[in-house]
C-alpha cells in the first residue's frame, strides 16, 4: 500500500525560542490511503499540535516545526514535504487535499456570513465554481451530510443551528472538494452522546463512500473502537504506543495505555455499577423532592401577549437517602441542571416541595445542601485567596473565622489531597482537577448532608476524572453524604451512582437501581441513550443515522402535561408508560 | 497593504492643499470693503443697544441729530443747525432738507418727535433715557424744525443727543413696531443681511444726505479668535479689521503690507475699591492702595505699554497732567505708613473680580495688581468670571475690588452722574458718595460757560483721586488694522467706525 | 510588586510607565513649590525673555519663569485630573454596580439618567456647571467628574452584568452570602481590571477637557497655572513668544501619550484573553 | 422586536430629562438676558423699564409656567423665538446645522480612511516595529488637544504659505463645492486626526481578537489565502466595535466641535450654543440642546440597529 502520508521524527516548538519549548518531541507514523489513524491522549499530550502541523496551521498559532518531515503523496503521485512547502503551495493543498474539522462547532463558523457562502467558498477557491453552480454544489454537500431541507438552511446564520447541525456543516465544508485526507480534531467532544453517535456514523459512512484517509484525534479511547484502523497513544509529546486497533486495545504494552484502558471509566452496560448500599425502609430521606415544576415565561414582543412558557422541568419527584448517590442523566435541554439549580434556590421553581431531614428548606441558605459546579475555572473567584474562598460559607452562615476554622480548612485540604500551603495561593495556581477538589472542600466546610454535583467532573481530563470520583466515593462513605449527581456521561454515572433517574424533555422517563436500569433499560429513550454510548468492546459497529432534533419545550399558556403512568420492573426500577 | 495605504494618505493631503489655495483666490464682490471683528452686534434697536459692538454697526445705519467729529466737537448730522435759547431752557433744531431714510421717505420733524418720545417712554427701556429727563415737551412748528422745551438748563443735553442711542428712526416704523427687526435708518449704509455671530453685508446708501461714500458696501465677518483675524489680514482675505487685544495689535506693524491705526479712547481701565466694605471704608487704606499701585507698570505689563496713565477725566479738554494727581507716583513708604495709621500694618486679604476676556487685558491687570499690592501686605485672591456673571455681580456691588473697563463720554457729567451724584443709579457700584462730589456735579451740570465747567470738573477730579474710592489706571487705544491699499479712514476717540464713510479702496 | 514588573516588561508599558512616573515626580515637586524659581514671582523687568540658562523655558508676559509654572501647571492639571477621575470612578462604580445587581427599575432609572447626561453635549454640561458655581479648580473638578460619571457607569455595568452570571457568584448564592459580600468581594474585585484601564484613559481625557475649558476661560483661575491655561494664555503671544505655546503643548501631549500607553499596557496585562498574545 | 420597542420607549424619557436639565440649569446661572444685552447699563433701568424688558424676554412669569409653556410649544414643533436673532429657534438651528453635519461627516471620513487601514496594518504586523510606530503615531494623534492642532495649522499656513481657509461665513457644498471644501478640509483634518487615532487603536485590538478566533482558523484550513482571510473573514467581524465607537463619536460631533469652530471661525452648532449661553438667549440654548440630544439618541439607535444587522448573533430579544 502506497502510504498517503508519512511523518518521521516530527518535532514542534512554541514561543520565541521553540527549541526550548518543545511540545511534540519526535513523532513518526505512516498513513495509507483510505486508512483511519486515531491519535489518543489527554490535554497537553501534543495530539492537537501534531494534527495542526500536518497542514501547517500550527504556524498561525505561534508554533514552529523545528524537526522531522511530513511527506504527502499528492493526487498526481508527486511527493511533497509539507515542512518545507511555501505558503502559496500550502494554500493549494489546504481544503482541496487535506480537509479539517475542529472541536467547537459553535465558534468554528464565521458568525456574520451565511452557511451557504462559507461552503461555496471552498468550491470557489479550488473548483472555480461561481454563482448558481457554487450554490448547487453547496446544496449537494449539505445533502451528503444528511441535513434536512438543505436549500432553506443555506441562508441560515450559524447561530440559528444546533451544535450537532453545525458540526455536520463543518464536515460538508471540509469534504466539499473530496480531500484525500480528513483531520478531525476531537469533533464530538462538545456534543451530546446521541448526537456524537450520529456524527461518528456519518464519518464512518463518508469514509466508506469517498475512500478518504482520516486522522481522528480524541481523549476518549472508547470512541475510537468504532472507527479506527490504527491507534497511536500520545503522552507528553511522544507516541508511547502505536499499532493496529485490536492489537493495542486487547494487548496494551505501555503502562499509560493500560491505565487509559483500565483505570479510566468505561461504560460496561451496568456490570461496573456500585453495589455498596442498600436502602433501609423507614429511614427519613436526606432529600425528598416532590412535584417540582420549573417554567420560564417566554416574553412576547411589546405588543403581543406572552406566547406561553418553556416547561423546563415537569413534575419531577424523587427521594435521596443519606449515604446514597442518585444520578440524574439526560442530554442538553433535558432539564437536569435546572432541577439541580432549583433545589439550590438558584432558579425559582413554579411549584414543588423539597424537604431534608432537617425540615423543609424554603430558600437557598440551608447549610445542609451544598453544590459543586461544572467548570472548575469559573466556580472559584480568581481574585480571592484559597483561605478566603473556603471561609466564605462560614461567614455566610453567620460564623466567624477562628483558628479552629483554619484548622478545619487544613484538614479538609489534606483530606481532598491538596498541600496545606495552598491556603495562601490563588486559584490560577491550580490545575483543573485540583480546583475541583477545592470546590469539594468548600462544599464540605459546613458539613452538609446533601451535595448536589452538577456535571462536576465532565470538564476534567479522563485520568483526573477517575481520581476525583474515587475521592467522592471515599468522602461519601466517611461523612455519610447523599449525592445528587447530574451528568450526561454514562461511563462516569456507572462508576458512582447507586440509583439512576433518566430525564428527557423535563420529565423523568425511567428511575431505579443503577445496575438494573443500565443492564436492562425499558423506556425507548433510555435504550437509545445507552446504545449511543461508545465502548471498547463494540468494534467497527454500524450506527444507523437518525436526524431527530430534541423536541421544543415551549407550551401555550395554561398547558398542563397528562398525569404520568408508571410501569414497574422489579423492586426499585420503573419507567414511564409510553403513548 | 503598506504601499497602498501610504499613497492614499499622500494623495489625500495633496488634494487638501490644492483646494485651500484655489478657494482663497475667488474674490468677493469687487469694490466691497472686506472687514472682520471679534465681537458681533447683539441687536438692531438703536435705542436699546448700549453694547459697544452693537453701536459700531448701528452708527453706519442710523443717524442721530448731531455727532462728534475727530476732535469731539459737535457737527451736523440729520440736523443742519441748532441753537440754545438765551435762558438755555429751549433747544431748537433745523433739519437738513436733503436728509432721507433709506426707503426714500424724507426725515421730518414728526420722525424726530416720535423718536424722542419713544426714548422717553419707560416701556421702551431705552438706555439713554436718563440723559433726556430734562425734556419737558417737543414742538414741531414745521416739517423741518424741532423745538425742545426743557424743565431746567441742561448743557450736556446736546452732547447726549450725539449718541446713536438717540438715533432718529421713522415714525411709521415705530408704530409698526419693527425697529428691532428691520434696520431702516438714514445713515450712510443699508443693512442687507445679518447672520448674528457669523456675518453682515452692508451696501452704500446712494442718496445719503451726508455726502458720497467711496465704497460700494462692506462685508463684515465675525472671527472670534483674534489670531485668526491677524492671519486673515496677512493672507489679504480681509481689507480692514478691529482688534481688541494689544498683544495682537502690536504684531500688525511687523507686516509690511498692513497699517495699524491707533486712537486713544475715552474708556478707562480702573481698579474699583468697594468703599462700603471693611477695610476699604477706611480712607487711609484706600489711599495706601492708591499709592502702592504703580500705574505705568500695570500699563507696560498688561497692555505692553499701549496707552497712557490717566486720572478720572479722559475726554479732550478736561484731561489733566496725571503726575500732578495725588499719589500717581508709586510711594511705597507712604503707603506702608498709611496702612499702619489705619491699623493694618500686616495687611489684609480681599477678593478681586474680573470678567473673562472683557477687556482682553483683565486677567493680566488683576495679576499685576495682585503682585504690587502684596508689597503692602494686601493679599488679593483673583476670581475670573464669565462676562454676564461678572456684570450681575458688579451691578449688585457684591465685590471687595473689581478690575473694570468703564465707558467714557465726551462730557464729564453724563460720564459720572450715575456714580458720583446722590441720585446716581449706580451708587451701589461706586460704593462712595460725599457732599463735595454731589455739589460739584450739580454745579457742573448747569454751568454753561466752558472755562468755568473745566475748573469745576478738575476740582471734582482732584477730590475723587484724593478720596480714592477707585484707583484710575490708564486709557488704552482702539485699534483698527487695514491693508496698504485702503486709505482715508479716520478713527475717533469714541471708537466709532463712522470714518468708514470716507474710506477708498485703491 | 508583580504589577510593576509586568508593566515594565510590556513594550508600551515601559514607555508609558516611565513617562507617567516622571510626570508624577514633576507634579509633586510642582505642588510643593520645589521649582527653580517661585512660579508666581513676577520679574517684570525680564518680561517675555527667550529660554536661557537662567530661565530654562523663558518667561511669560509678567516675567514669571515658564519652567516653574510648567511644573506647577503639571501639578495642577494632575490634581484636577486625578480628583475628577477619582470622583467619577467612585460614583460610576457605585451606580454601575447597583444598576447591574438590582436590575430592572433601578437599572432603568440609573441608565436613563446616564443617557440624559451623555446626550447632553459634554463641553456645554461642563460650561453650565462652571457658570453656575463660578470658575475655579474645584468647579472644574466637579464639571469633569459629572461629564465622566456616565462613561464610568457604563464601563462598570457591562462587566458587572457578565460577572454576575459567573458560576462563583452562583456558588456564593448557594451559601447564602449577603448581597454586600457578593457585591464587594466578588463583583468589585473582578472589576479592578477594566476599571484600571478606564482610569488611565480617563486621566488622559481629563487633561484634554481641562485644557479645553481653560481655552474657553472657564478652567483653572489665574495666577495659578495649569497646562490648559498656559496654552490658552499663549494663544495671542504665539508669534512674539512661541516658547509660551511650545513647552505646554509638548508637556500636555507627552503626558497624555504616557497615560494612553500605560492604559494599553494595563489592558493587555489585566485582560486574561489578550495576555497570551503578548507573550 | 422588544429591544427596539424598549429603546423607543426610553427615547422620550431621556429627551424629557434633557429638557428639564437644560431649562433649569441655564436659569440658575447668575445674570439673565437683560444683563446680557445691556451689560453695566442694566443698572440704569427704572423698575418699569426692567419690567417691560422682562416681559419682552418672557422671563417675567414664574419659572414652572415658563417651562410648561415652552414644553407645550416643543410638542407643537415650535421651539420659541431667539431674542438675539429675532427669528424662530428652529430656523436658526437648521441654518447652522449643515456646517456641523458636514464637519462631522468629513471628520469621520478622515478618521475611518486613516484609522481603519492603519489599525488593520498594525494588527497584521503585530508586535513588529511597524506595529509600534503606527500605534505611537495614533497615540500622538489622540494626545494633542484639537485646538492646539488648529492653532498650529492656521499659524503655519498663514505665516508660511500665505493661504488660509475662508473664515467667518459658510458656503454650502451645493452652491460652491470648491470654496466649501477649501473651507472645510482643514477643520475636518484637525477634528478627524484625534478621532482617527482612537479608530486605529480600536480596530487594531478588534482585529487582533478576531484573528485569534476559531472561524479564522477554519477559513485558513479551507485554503483561503492570507489577504482574503483578513478582508472577507476578519474585517467584517472586527468592524463591529469600530462601528459602535464611530457611531457614538459621530453623535458627539453632531453637537458641534466648539473649540475647532472657534478657531476656524465656523458658524456651526457648537458656537451657536456657546454664544447663546453667553448671551443668555434661553430659547435658543434650549432649542439647540434638545436638537443635539435628539441627534445623539437617533445616531445611537441607528448604531444599535447597524450593530444587530452586522452581527446576527445578537438576538433582538436580549439586547439593551
Amino acid at each position: 500500500m502506497t502510504s498517503l502520508l508519512s511523518v518521521s521524527n516530527l518535532r514542534v516548538g512554541f514561543g520565541h525560542d521553540p527549541a526550548k519549548n518543545e511540545i511534540v518531541k519526535g513523532v513518526s507514523f505512516d498513513l495509507a490511503a483510505g486508512e483511519t489513524m486515531a491519535i489518543v491522549g489527554e490535554s497537553g499530550s501534543g495530539k492537537s499540535v501534531t494534527a495542526l502541523s500536518i497542514n501547517r496551521l500550527v504556524d498561525f498559532g505561534g508554533g514552529k516545526i523545528i524537526g522531522g518531515s511530513i511527506k504527502l503523496t499528492r493526487v498526481d503521485g508527486s511527493v511533497l514535504d509539507i515542512t518545507e512547502a511555501k505558503e502559496p503551495v500550502l494554500e493549494k493543498i489546504r481544503g482541496s487535499e487535506i480537509g479539517m474539522i475542529f472541536q467547537e462547532p459553535m465558534t468554528s463558523l464565521n458568525p456574520v456570513l451565511s452557511i451557504g457562502t462559507q461552503i461555496e467558498e471552498s468550491f470557489r477557491l479550488h473548483r472555480g465554481l461561481t454563482g448558481r453552480q457554487a450554490t448547487a454544489a453547496a446544496k449537494d454537500a449539505l445533502d451528503r451530510v444528511r441535513i434536512p431541507d438543505a436549500t432553506r438552511r443555506l441562508n441560515y446564520a450559524p447561530n440559528q443551528l444546533s451544535g450537532g447541525m453545525l458540526q455536520r456543516v463543518m464536515i460538508a465544508t471540509a469534504l466539499a472538494c473530496n480531500p484525500r485526507l480528513l483531520i478531525a480534531d476531537e469533533p464530538t467532544t462538545a456534543l451530546d452522546v446521541t448526537v456524537q453517535a450520529q456524527i461518528m456514523a456519518l464519518l464512518g459512512e463518508l469514509k466508506r463512500e469517498t475512500g478518504m484517509a482520516m486522522i481522528f484525534i480524541t481523549h476518549d479511547i472508547g470512541l475510537v473502537a468504532g472507527i479506527a484502523d490504527q491507534i497511536m497513544v500520545m503522552q507528553a509529546g511522544q507516541a508511547v504506543e502505536q499499532g493496529a486497533l485490536s492489537e493495542v486495545l486487547d494487548r496494551p504494552q505501555h503502562p499509560y495505555t493500560q491505565h487509559l484502558l483500565s483505570a479510566v471509566p468505561h461504560f460496561e452496560s451496568g456490570r461496573a455499577a456500585r453495589a455498596d448500599f442498600s436502602r433501609k425502609e423507614k429511614e427519613t430521606p436526606a432529600l425528598d423532592v416532590d412535584g417540582l415544576v420549573v417554567r420560564f415565561k417566554v416574553k412576547g414582543s411589546m405588543f403581543s401577549r406572552a406566547q406561553g412558557s418553556v416547561h423546563a422541568v415537569e413534575n419531577v419527584g424523587f427521594d435521596l437517602m443519606p449515604g446514597e448517590t442518585l444520578a440524574i442523566v439526560g442530554e442538553s435541554g433535558s432539564g437536569k441542571s435546572t432541577t439541580a439549580r432549583a433545589i439550590l434556590g438558584l432558579v425559582k421553581p413554579t411549584r414543588g416541595r423539597f424537604a431534608t431531614h432537617k425540615g423543609s428548606i424554603t430558600d437557598a441558605t440551608d447549610p445542609a445542601t451544598q453544590m459543586v459546579f461544572q467548570n472548575p475555572y469559573a466556580s472559584l473567584n480568581p481574585r480571592l485567596r484559597i483561605d478566603s474562598i473556603l471561609a466564605e460559607p462560614v461567614i455566610a452562615a453567620g460564623g466567624r473565622v477562628t483558628n479552629e476554622t483554619r484548622e478545619k480548612m487544613k484538614a479538609l485540604l489534606k483530606r481532598v489531597g491538596l498541600p496545606e500551603d495552598s491556603l495562601e495561593r490563588y486559584p490560577h495556581q491550580f490545575s483543573g482537577g485540583q480546583r475541583q477538589r477545592l470546590c469539594i472542600a468548600r462544599a464540605l466546610m459546613l458539613n452538609p448532608s446533601v451535595v448536589v454535583l452538577d456535571e462536576a467532573v465532565s470538564a476534567l481530563d479522563v485520568s483526573v476524572q477517575a481520581k476525583v470520583l474515587e475521592l467522592l466515593v471515599d468522602l461519601q462513605k466517611e461523612y455519610g453524604l447523599a449525592y445528587l449527581f447530574v451528568s450526561h456521561d454514562m461511563a462516569v454515572v456507572e462508576r458512582i451512582a447507586h440509583r439512576i433517574a433518566v430525564l428527557y424533555a423535563g420529565q423523568i422517563v425511567e428511575i431505579g437501581n443503577a445496575a438494573s436500569v443500565l443492564s436492562n433499560p425499558q423506556h425507548s429513550y433510555t435504550k437509545r441513550l445507552i446504545s449511543a454510548v461508545p465502548s471498547i468492546d463494540r468494534r467497527n459497529q454500524h450506527f444507523e443515522i437518525d436526524t431527530r432534533q430534541v423536541p421544543s419545550l415551549v407550551r401555550p399558556p395554561g398547558f398542563e402535561p397528562p398525569e404520568a403512568q408508571w410501569r414497574e420492573f422489579g423492586p426499585d426500577h420503573r419507567a414511564r408508560a409510553e403513548a | 497593504m503598506g504601499r497602498h495605504f501610504s499613497t492614499k494618505l499622500l494623495s489625500g493631503l495633496a488634494l487638501a492643499t490644492a483646494l485651500t489655495a484655489a478657494a482663497i483666490a475667488s474674490p468677493a464682490s469687487a469694490a466691497n470693503l472686506k472687514m472682520a471683528w471679534k465681537q458681533d452686534a447683539t441687536g438692531l434697536d438703536p435705542h436699546k443697544q448700549p453694547a459697544f459692538s452693537s453701536i459700531r454697526l448701528l452708527e453706519l445705519i442710523y443717524e442721530p441729530l448731531v455727532r462728534f467729529d475727530k476732535s469731539l466737537t459737535i457737527v451736523p448730522a440729520v440736523a443742519a443747525s441748532w441753537e440754545f435759547a438765551p435762558d438755555a431752557k429751549q433747544l431748537t433744531f433745523k433739519l437738513n432738507p436733503a436728509a432721507k431714510f433709506q426707503d426714500g421717505k424724507p426725515v421730518t420733524a414728526a420722525d424726530v418727535k416720535a423718536s424722542f418720545e419713544r426714548v422717553l417712554d419707560e416701556k421702551t427701556a431705552a438706555v439713554a433715557r436718563a440723559n433726556f429727563l430734562s425734556i419737558a415737551s417737543i414742538e414741531t412748528p414745521d416739517d423741518k424744525t424741532v423745538v425742545f422745551k426743557l424743565s431746567q438748563p441742561d448743557v450736556p443735553l446736546l452732547a447726549a443727543m450725539a449718541s446713536i442711542n438717540a438715533a432718529i428712526v421713522p415714525a411709521a416704523e415705530i408704530t409698526a413696531g419693527t425697529i428691532g427687526t428691520k434696520a431702516l435708518g438714514s445713515g450712510p449704509f443699508k443693512l442687507d443681511k445679518w447672520e448674528p455671530n457669523s456675518k453682515e453685508t452692508l451696501s452704500a446708501n446712494k442718496d445719503w444726505a451726508g455726502g458720497k461714500v467711496n465704497i460700494d458696501g462692506i462685508d463684515i465677518s465675525v472671527l472670534p479668535d483674534e489670531t485668526a483675524i491677524l492671519a486673515a489680514l496677512r493672507t489679504k482675505q480681509i481689507d480692514f479689521a478691529l482688534i481688541n487685544d494689544p498683544l495682537v495689535a502690536t504684531l500688525v506693524p511687523k507686516e509690511t503690507s498692513l497699517i495699524l491705526n491707533r486712537a486713544p479712547v475715552l474708556a478707562y481701565h480702573v481698579l474699583q475699591l468697594n468703599a462700603s466694605r471693611k477695610p476699604m471704608d477706611n480712607l487711609a487704606v484706600r489711599q495706601a492702595i492708591s499709592c502702592a499701585v504703580d500705574r505705568q507698570d500695570v500699563l507696560d505689563t498688561a497692555s505692553v505699554g499701549e496707552g497712557k496713565v490717566t486720572g478720572p477725566l479722559t475726554m479732550p479738554g478736561y484731561t489733566s497732567d496725571a503726575s500732578t494727581l495725588f499719589c500717581y507716583k508709586k510711594d511705597l513708604a507712604k503707603a506702608k505708613k498709611l496702612m499702619a495709621d489705619a491699623g493694618f500694618a500686616n495687611g489684609f486679604s480681599a477678593t478681586v473680580i474680573a470678567a473673562n476676556g472683557e477687556p482682553a487685558t483683565a486677567a493680566a491687570e488683576a495679576q499685576v495688581l495682585q503682585s504690587q499690592l502684596a508689597e503692602i501686605g494686601v493679599k488679593l485672591n483673583i476670581k475670573m468670571m464669565e462676562l454676564n456673571v461678572y456684570v450681575d455681580t458688579w451691578l449688585k456691588g457684591d465685590f471687595d475690588m473689581a478690575v473694570a473697563l468703564n465707558g467714557g463720554r465726551a462730557d464729564p457729567y453724563p460720564m459720572y452722574n450715575r456714580y458720583w451724584t446722590k441720585t446716581g443709579n449706580l451708587q451701589k457700584v461706586a460704593g462712595y458718595i460725599d457732599d463735595t462730589l454731589d455739589s460739584l456735579m450739580q454745579k457742573g451740570r448747569v454751568e454753561t460757560d466752558v472755562a468755568k465747567r473745566k475748573v469745576i470738573f478738575s476740582d471734582l477730579e482732584k477730590h475723587l483721586v484724593e478720596v480714592s474710592p477707585w484707583v484710575w489706571l490708564y486709557t488704552s487705544y482702539s485699534y483698527t488694522a487695514q491693508q496698504k491699499t485702503v486709505s482715508g479712514f479716520e478713527p475717533t476717540p469714541e471708537g466709532s467706525l463712522f470714518g468708514l464713510t470716507k474710506v477708498k479702496l485703491n | 510588586m508583580g504589577m510593576l514588573r509586568a508593566i515594565f516588561s510590556h513594550p508600551s508599558g515601559r514607555i508609558g510607565g516611565t513617562i507617567v512616573l516622571i510626570y508624577v515626580v514633576v507634579a509633586v515637586l510642582g505642588l510643593f513649590d520645589l521649582t527653580p524659581h517661585n512660579p508666581l514671582q513676577q520679574y517684570r523687568i525680564d518680561r517675555l525673555h527667550a529660554p536661557s540658562i537662567v530661565y530654562w523655558m523663558g518667561t511669560d508676559l509678567f516675567g514669571r519663569d515658564v519652567a516653574s509654572r510648567l511644573m506647577k501647571g503639571v501639578g495642577q492639571s494632575f490634581l484636577v485630573g486625578v480628583s475628577a477621575v477619582a470622583l467619577a470612578t467612585i460614583a460610576g462604580t457605585i451606580l454601575g454596580l447597583t444598576a447591574a445587581w438590582f436590575g430592572r427599575l433601578w437599572d432603568g432609572l440609573v441608565m436613563r439618567i446616564m443617557d440624559v447626561l451623555l446626550a447632553f453635549p459634554a463641553i456645554l454640561l461642563a460650561l453650565l456647571i462652571i457658570a453656575i458655581a463660578g470658575p475655579g479648580t474645584w468647579t472644574s473638578v466637579a464639571a469633569i467628574a459629572i461629564v465622566y460619571t456616565p462613561i464610568f457607569t457604563r464601563v462598570v455595568r457591562g462587566p458587572a452584568l457578565s460577572i454576575k452570571s459567573r458560576e462563583f457568584v452562583d456558588a456564593a448564592r448557594t451559601f447564602g452570602s449577603s448581597k454586600s459580600y457578593i457585591l464587594t468581594r466578588h463583583l468589585l474585585l473582578n472589576l479592578v481590571a477594566p476599571l484600571t484601564v478606564q482610569v488611565t484613559l480617563a486621566l488622559a481625557w481629563s487633561l484634554l477637557t481641562e485644557a479645553g475649558l481653560s481655552f474657553l476661560g472657564l478652567g483653572t483661575q489665574p495666577p495659578a497655572s495649569s497646562l490648559g491655561l498656559m496654552l490658552a494664555d499663549s494663544r495671542n503671544l504665539m508669534e512674539t513668544a512661541p516658547w509660551l505655546l511650545i513647552f505646554p503643548a509638548i508637556a500636555i501631549m507627552i503626558s497624555i501619550l504616557g497615560f494612553n500607553l500605560l492604559g494599553d499596557a494595563l489592558r493587555d496585562i489585566l485582560d486574561p484573553k489578550t495576555r497570551s498574545r503578548t507573550a | 422586536m422588544s429591544y427596539l420597542a424598549r429603546r423607543l420607549l426610553t427615547f422620550p424619557l431621556v429627551m424629557l430629562g434633557v429638557s428639564i436639565l437644560v431649562f433649569f440649569a441655564i436659569r440658575m446661572i447668575p445674570g439673565d438676558a437683560i444683563t446680557a444685552m445691556l451689560g453695566t447699563e442694566a443698572g440704569l433701568l427704572t423698575p418699569a423699564q426692567r419690567e417691560s424688558l422682562a416681559a419682552y424676554f418672557g422671563i417675567d412669569q414664574p419659572i414652572l409656567i415658563q417651562y410648561w409653556k415652552w414644553l407645550i410649544g416643543v410638542f407643537q414643533g415650535n421651539l420659541g423665538i431667539s431674542v438675539i436673532h429675532g427669528k424662530p429657534v428652529l430656523s436658526i438651528i437648521l441654518e447652522r446645522f449643515p456646517l456641523t453635519l458636514q464637519l462631522a461627516l468629513m471628520s469621520m471620513v478622515v478618521a475611518l480612511a486613516v484609522g481603519l487601514p492603519a489599525g488593520v496594518f498594525a494588527a497584521t504586523r503585530n508586535e513588529k516595529a511597524s506595529d509600534l510606530i503606527v500605534r505611537v503615531l495614533a497615540m500622538i494623534g489622540q494626545s494633542t488637544p484639537n485646538f492646539v492642532v488648529g492653532l498650529l495649522i492656521i499659524y503655519a499656513l498663514s505665516a508660511g504659505f500665505g493661504i488660509l481657509p475662508t473664515m467667518g461665513e459658510f458656503t454650502p457644498f451645493l452652491t460652491d463645492p470648491l470654496r466649501n471644501l477649501g473651507q472645510m478640509i482643514l477643520p475636518a483634518i484637525t477634528l478627524g486626526f484625534a478621532f482617527a487615532a482612537s479608530v486605529t487603536r480600536i480596530s487594531r485590538s478588534a482585529m487582533l481578537d478576531v484573528l485569534s478566533d476559531d472561524y479564522v482558523r477554519t477559513a485558513r484550513s479551507k485554503g483561503v489565502p492570507k489577504r482574503s482571510v483578513i478582508w472577507r473573514h476578519a474585517l467584517p467581524n472586527a468592524l463591529i466595535p469600530v462601528v459602535t465607537l464611530s457611531g457614538v463619536e459621530f453623535g458627539y460631533l453632531l453637537g458641534g466641535a466648539v473649540l475647532v469652530e472657534q478657531i476656524y471661525a465656523l458658524p456651526g452648532l457648537g458656537r451657536l450654543v456657546l454664544e447663546a449661553i453667553l448671551q443668555r438667549d434661553y430659547a435658543l440654548v434650549q432649542g439647540c440642546v434638545l436638537f443635539i440630544a435628539f441627534n445623539f439618541l437617533v445616531v445611537n439607535l441607528l448604531v444599535d440597529l447597524l450593530y444587530v444587522t452586522l452581527d446576527p448573533r445578537i438576538r433582538l430579544g436580549e439586547g439593551g
